[in-house]
C-alpha cells in the first residue's frame, strides 16, 4: 500500500534561504516555501541557485535532487532545512547559498516512506538506518514517527568526522546508535554491525528497517532484512533530470528486468521491488 | 493569446509551443501537479513519447550526463508497446485539453505501416510523428540518414492515412535538407527537428563509457547553434512546415528558431528544469510579437526570410 | 614531463597537447607576449592556421558569436596564400621551438598537390594536415564528406611526400568513421579531429543571419559530447592516431579524449580564454595520468579500451 | 609610425578586486595587478569574474575586452580602473564585482593611442571626443597627455543621465565640453556639435583628434576629420574572443577591401586605416 502523497504545485517557484551554516562535513540550509504542500518524509525536491544557475562551464545545468530533512509549517509557509553533501559543482553551488538568497526549487516530488503497519499490517515499530548524508530523509523520516505515536530506534553510519554532520542537530534530542568507520565516535566500524546486533535481539520482531545511505550500505541493509524475513523500505538515489517522470533517466532494474522510474515510483522503495540497491557495483 | 495562434499541417493550435516527443510524461504529471497542470497546461499540442510494436523496457542505467549547457541521455525509448498504448494510455491521452500527436517508430515498413494505421484508425491523434532515427531491419541503414529510405517509407505510410504525418529528423547527417526533400517528396505533411547528436561520455572513475548503452544523444541549449543552422537548412529547402526545437529555454531562443524558418517550436529539455517551461515559453514569445509589432508568428518568420 | 611523452606519426612530443589549426597566432603572440610565450611555449607540436594557394581576406564581420558554453566562428581562412606564407611565415614558424604542422585546404587535387609539395620540399614542416571541410571545385561535393573523395585525394597526394599526412575530418557526417577509414585506405597517417559543428545564429535585432557569412561552425565544451563520440568511433575503425579535439577546456576534458581512443588531443577555443592553457592542460593531465598510476598517455588510452 | 607597446605576461591572471562603485550609469572598478607592466592609453584588458565565470546559460563563456580608464604604479602592481557599461551578461558580471572578489585577466593588448607627435610630425596638440562609455580610453589618454605636457581640449558626449557616468570621477579636475542628447547638462545636442564648432575654430591647425564611441560617432569624427584635412585616431570596438591575435574574430574592413585585426591592428587605428568605423550601419 502506498502513502498518499501531496501535489506538487506546477512548475517551479522561487523561495528565500533563511539560513545556511556548517554543521560537521555537511552544510545546512533552510528554506522559506511559501506557495508549497508539506511534503512527507522521503520526499524530495528539485533545487537550483538560480533559473539557470551560476554555473562554471555550463555545469551545473539540470536542477539537482536533494531530499529535506526537516520540515514545518507556520504563518509564512513550510519551513524546509536540507543537509548537503558537496560532492560536485551543483551541490556545491547549494551549499554556497547564504541568508537572504534566493533558491529555485520545484516539487516535493516522489514516493515517502510508509508508516510501519503500511508495509506490514500490524508491524509494531521501526528501526532507522542512516548512512552519511542518506540521514536527511531519515531525520524526516524519524520526526514523523515521534509525532504518529511509532517507536523507533534509529542507527547512523559515518565514514569519518569530515564525511559526517547534523547528527546533534537533526537527531540530539534522542539516543541514537553510533558507527564511525574509523572508530572517531561510536561503534567502530559499519552501521550494518549495529542493525544486525539488533536484528538478532529477539525484540525486533515485526519492525519495518527504513535506510538511506550509500548504494553499498543500502544493499547489504537490503540482503540482511531478505534473509531475517523482514520487510525494509530504502531510499535510494539515482542521476535525475526532472524529478517528476518526464525524462526517463533515473531508471532503477527491478526484478523482472525491466525497470522502475526512481522519481516517481521511489525514491522510496521496497526492497523486493528493486534487484539491487547498488546495480553499478555488481555490473 | 491570438498573436500566438499558429496553424500547423491544417490543425490550429494556441500558441506554436510544443514539447520533444519523450520529454514530457502527461499523465504522470496530471499525478504530480494535479489539476492545475491540465488548466495550465503547458503546450498547444501535445507529442507523446515514442511508441513501438513491442514493449520496450529501455536501457540499462546510466541513462543521464550533464555536459556544459546540455545533457546526453540514453534512455532507449522504454514503452508499453502499441497495444498496451492504445488500450491504457491513449484514451487518458485524448482527454488532455490540446490536439495529440503520437510519435511512432519501427525498424521496418511493415511494422511502421501497422504503427501508423492504428494510431490513425483510433481516432484520437491529430497527428502522428514518425521517429526514423533508427535503423532498418532489412536494409541495416539508418532510415532518417537516407533519403531514398526516408522516401520510400513515406511510400508506404503517405496511402495508409489522411491525417497529417510529421518526420522527425536526426541531425546526425551531412544534408538533412535531402532529407527533409525526399519525405517531401514522399508526402510528409511536416518535417520535426533536430533529435539528439549522437555524443559520448566517459565514467570520469574508470574512462570506460559511462551510459550503459555506450552512446546517447546531446540535448539542451549547447546544441542550439546547430539545431538552428539545420532548421534554417530546410525550411528553405521545402515547403511544408518545420516544427524547429534544441535548446529552447525561453522566448528568445524560440523566436530564433522562428527567425531561422520554423513554423512551430518545441521545447525538451528545458522541462526537466522548469516543468512550466512551455507556458512560461509562450508568454514570452507573445511579449517578443508584441514589442516588434508583429501580429503573428507566421508574420515572424516571413519577417526574417530573405 | 616524461609521462606525457608521445610519438605521434613518427613524430616525437614533449607531451600529447597540441593547437587546434586556426586557433593560434604563433608570430603574433611571440610579439604580444615576448620571450616568455617561447619559453612556456605552449603546444608539444605548433598546427599553422589553414594554408591556401591564393591569399584570402577571409569573411566579412560579424565573425563571431557566442554561444551557451561556446562559440560560432565564420572566419573564412583569411591567410596570405602559399607564397607569401612560404617566403615571410615559414622560416620564422620553423623557429618555434617545436614541430611544425602546416595546415593546407584546396578545392581541388591539383591545387592541393601544390600546396603538399612546397610544403614538403620546404623542408620545415613535420607533417601536414589536410583541411578537407571543402567542396572540391570539379565535383560540387566536400571531400571530408564522401569517403571516396577522400581516398581519391589521398591517392593524389600520397606518392608526394614521405611526411606524415593528417587529415583533418569534418564532423558535420553521419559516419565519420567511413571517411577516417578511406583516409587510412589512400595513405594517411593520422586523423585529426573534430572541426567545427555547422551552426547559425540570428542577430539580435533583425532576426536575420548576425554572421557575415550566413553561417559557421560551432567549438568550444558545447560540442565536447560530440566530439568524443566522434573520436571513440573513429578511433576504433582505425589502426592510425587520432589527434582528438573538441572543446578541451582543461586536463580532465583532455583525459576523457585520450580514453575515447585519442592518441594526442588538441586546444583550440579554450586558447582564447587563457593564452596559456596548452600549458596548463598539460600539466593537468600529467597529474592525472599520476594519480591514476599510468605511465604514458598510450598506457591510459588502452587502459580505458574494452 | 606606432607607439611601442608593454609585453603582456604570457597567459592569464589572477587579480584583486580593491574597489567597485556605482558613477552615474556606469559601474566603476578597481583591479590590483601585481604582475604587469603598466599599459598604454587605448590599450585593454580581457577580463573575466573567474577562468570559467559565473556563468548563466553558459554565457559569459569568453572573456571581455575592457580598455582601462586610469593606471598608477605603486608598490604592489599596478592599480587599474575600469569603467563598465552593462550591455549584457559578460558586462553585468564584471559589475556584480565587489571589493575583496578576485578577477581574471589578460593583457594589457592592443595598439595604444600615438601622441600627437607620433601621429603627425609637429602637431602641437589634441582634441579628445568621448561618447558614452567610450570616455574610458580618452580618461586614460588625457591624463597620459597631461603628464607629457602635452595640450588637449576634451569633449564629452552622452545620450542621457542614466547613460552616462565617470565624468567628475575622471575628468572633474579639468574643463570639459559636454553635450546630453537629451539636453540634461551642457550642450543639448550631439558632441560632433562641440567638434565641428572646435574644428571651424581657427586655433585647431595641427591638432590631432582622438576619439572613442559608438560606431556612429566614429564615423562622423573620422568623415569630419577627412572632410577637415585634419588627423585622428579612433578607438574603435568589435565582437572580440581572444585579444590577443589568435582567433581573426575582431575584423574591421580596410580601404582596400581586405581586413585588419582589430585586437593587435587596433584596437586604435587612424582613420584612413579603415573604410568606415561603422561597417553594420552602411551594410
Ligand atoms: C532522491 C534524491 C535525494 C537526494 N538527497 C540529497 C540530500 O539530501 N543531500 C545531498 O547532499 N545530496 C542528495 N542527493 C544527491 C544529490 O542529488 C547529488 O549529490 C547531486 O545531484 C550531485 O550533483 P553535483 O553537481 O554536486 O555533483 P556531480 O558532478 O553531478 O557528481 C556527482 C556524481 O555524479 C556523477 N557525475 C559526475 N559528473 C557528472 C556529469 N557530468 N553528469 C552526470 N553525472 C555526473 C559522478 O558519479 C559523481 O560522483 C539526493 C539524490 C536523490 C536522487
Ligand atoms: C577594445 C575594446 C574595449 C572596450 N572597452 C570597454 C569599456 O571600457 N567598458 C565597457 O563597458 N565596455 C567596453 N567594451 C565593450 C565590451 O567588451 C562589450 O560591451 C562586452 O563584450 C559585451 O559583453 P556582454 O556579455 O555584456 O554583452 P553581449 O550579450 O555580448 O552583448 C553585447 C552586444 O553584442 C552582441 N551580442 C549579443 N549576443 C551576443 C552573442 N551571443 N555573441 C556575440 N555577440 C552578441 C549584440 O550586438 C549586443 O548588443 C570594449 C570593447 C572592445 C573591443
Ligand atoms: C530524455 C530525452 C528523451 C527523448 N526521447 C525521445 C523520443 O522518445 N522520441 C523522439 O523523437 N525524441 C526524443 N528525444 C529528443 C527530443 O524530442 C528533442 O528532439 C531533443 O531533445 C532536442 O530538443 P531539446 O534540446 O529542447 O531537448 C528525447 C530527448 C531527451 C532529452
Ligand atoms: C576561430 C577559429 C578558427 C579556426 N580555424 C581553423 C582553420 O583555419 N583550420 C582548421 O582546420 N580548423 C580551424 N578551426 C577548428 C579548430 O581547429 C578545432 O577543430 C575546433 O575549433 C574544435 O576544437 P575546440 O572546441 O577546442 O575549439 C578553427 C576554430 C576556431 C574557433
Ligand atoms: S528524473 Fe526524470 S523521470 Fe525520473
Ligand atoms: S580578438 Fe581574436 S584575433 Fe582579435
Amino acid at each position: 500500500m502506498r502513502p498518499d502523497r501531496p501535489e506538487a504545485p506546477f512548475g517551479r517557484r522561487e523561495t528565500e534561504v533563511t539560513d545556511s551554516h556548517r554543521d560537521g562535513g555537511y552544510r545546512v540550509f533552510t528554506l522559506r516555501d511559501e506557495l508549497g504542500p508539506e511534503p512527507i518524509p522521503g520526499q524530495f525536491y528539485m533545487l537550483a541557485n538560480a533559473p539557470d544557475w551560476p554555473a562554471t562551464t555550463g555545469r551545473p545545468y539540470l536542477p539537482r535532487a536533494i531530499s529535506f530533512a526537516r520540515s514545518d509549517s507556520g504563518d509564512s509557509g513550510i519551513t524546509l532545512d536540507f543537509i548537503i553533501h558537496e560532492v560536485g559543482p551543483g551541490t556545491t553551488a547549494l551549499a554556497g547559498l547564504a541568508e537572504g538568497d534566493r533558491c529555485w526549487l520545484a516539487g516535493p516530488f516522489g514516493r515517502p516512506f510508509s508508516i510501519p503497519d503500511q508495509v506490514k499490517a500490524g508491524s509494531h515499530g521501526a528501526i532507522l538506518v542512516g548512512g552519511g548524508i542518506g540521514i536527511a530523509p531519515i531525520a524526516a523520516f524519524r520526526r514523523r514517527l515521534v509525532e504518529a505515536g511509532v517507536p523507533s530506534r534509529t542507527l547512523l553510519g559515518f565514514r569519518d568526522v569530515e564525511h559526517s554532520g547534523g547528527i546533534d542537530d537533526f537527531f540530539g534530542c534522542e539516543q541514537v546508535g553510533l558507527a564511525f568507520e574509523d572508530g572517531s565516535r561510536g561503534h567502530h566500524g559499519h552501521v550494518t554491525d549495529l542493525l544486525a546486533t539488533m536484528l538478532a535481539g529477539d525484540d525486533t520482531g515485526g519492525a519495518v528497517v527504513y535506510s538511506c545511505g550509500p548504494p553499498g550500505l543500502l544493499e547489504k541493509v537490503r540482503q540482511m532484512c531478505a534473509e531475517g524475513g523482514v520487510s525494509c523500505e530504502l531510499a535510494l538515489e539515482s542521476p535525475m533530470a526532472c524529478g517528476f517522470g518526464a525524462c526517463f533517466g533515473c531508471a532503477v532494474p527491478k526484478p523482472d528486468g525491466s525497470y522502475l522510474r526512481l522519481c516517481v515510483d521511489g525514491a522510496v522503495v521496497r526492497g523486493d521491488e528493486i534487484s539491487s540497491a547498488a546495480p553499478g557495483e555488481i555490473q | 493569446m491570438s498573436r500566438l495562434r499558429t496553424s500547423l499541417c491544417g490543425i490550429e493550435l494556441e500558441s506554436p509551443v510544443l514539447n520533444g516527443s519523450g520529454t514530457y510524461d502527461a499523465l504522470v504529471a496530471r499525478d504530480v501537479f494535479g489539476d492545475p497542470f491540465i488548466r495550465q497546461f503547458p503546450f498547444a499540442a501535445f507529442v507523446s513519447k515514442t511508441i513501438t510494436l513491442a514493449p520496450r523496457v529501455g536501457n540499462p542505467p546510466n541513462r543521464l550526463w550533464e555536459t556544459p549547457s546540455g545533457m546526453i541521455n540514453s534512455i532507449g525509448l522504454p514503452n508499453p508497446g502499441l497495444d498496451t498504448f492504445l488500450e491504457r494510455d491513449l484514451p487518458r491521452l485524448s482527454e488532455l485539453p490540446v490536439p495529440l500527436v503520437v510519435s511512432v517508430m519501427a525498424d521496418s515498413g511493415e511494422d511502421f505501416a501497422r504503427l501508423v494505421s492504428e494510431v490513425a484508425d483510433s481516432g484520437r491523434a491529430s497527428a502522428i510523428e514518425l521517429n526514423v532515427s533508427c535503423p532498418n531491419v532489412h536494409s541495416g541503414l539508418i532510415v532518417g540518414e537516407q533519403p531514398t529510405e526516408t522516401e520510400a517509407l513515406m511510400g508506404i505510410l503517405r496511402p495508409l492515412t489522411k491525417i497529417p504525418l510529421i518526420v522527425k529528423l536526426t541531425p546526425n547527417v551531412a544534408a538533412p535538407e535531402e532529407v527533409a526533400r525526399a519525405a517531401e517528396a514522399g508526402g510528409a505533411d511536416g518535417i520535426s527537428m533536430i533529435n539528439t547528436l549522437k555524443a559520448w561520455a566517459a565514467d570520469p572513475e574508470s574512462g570506460r563509457s559511462w551510459l550503459g548503452a555506450g552512446t546517447g544523444g546531446l540535448s539542451g541549449p549547447a546544441v542550439r547553434p546547430v539545431a538552428l543552422a539545420q532548421v534554417r537548412q530546410v525550411s528553405s529547402a521545402v515547403a511544408i512546415p518545420v516544427i524547429g526545437m534544441g535548446g529552447i529555454t525561453d522566448g528568445e531562443s524560440a523566436f530564433e528558431f522562428i527567425a531561422a524558418g520554423a513554423t512551430a517550436v518545441a521545447v525538451g529539455t528545458e522541462n526537466f528544469r522548469d516543468p512550466a517551461a512551455g507556458g512560461r515559453i509562450s508568454a514570452e514569445l507573445e511579449r517578443i510579437l508584441e514589442s516588434r509589432e508583429l501580429d503573428s508568428v507566421e508574420q515572424a518568420r516571413r519577417s526574417t526570410l530573405t
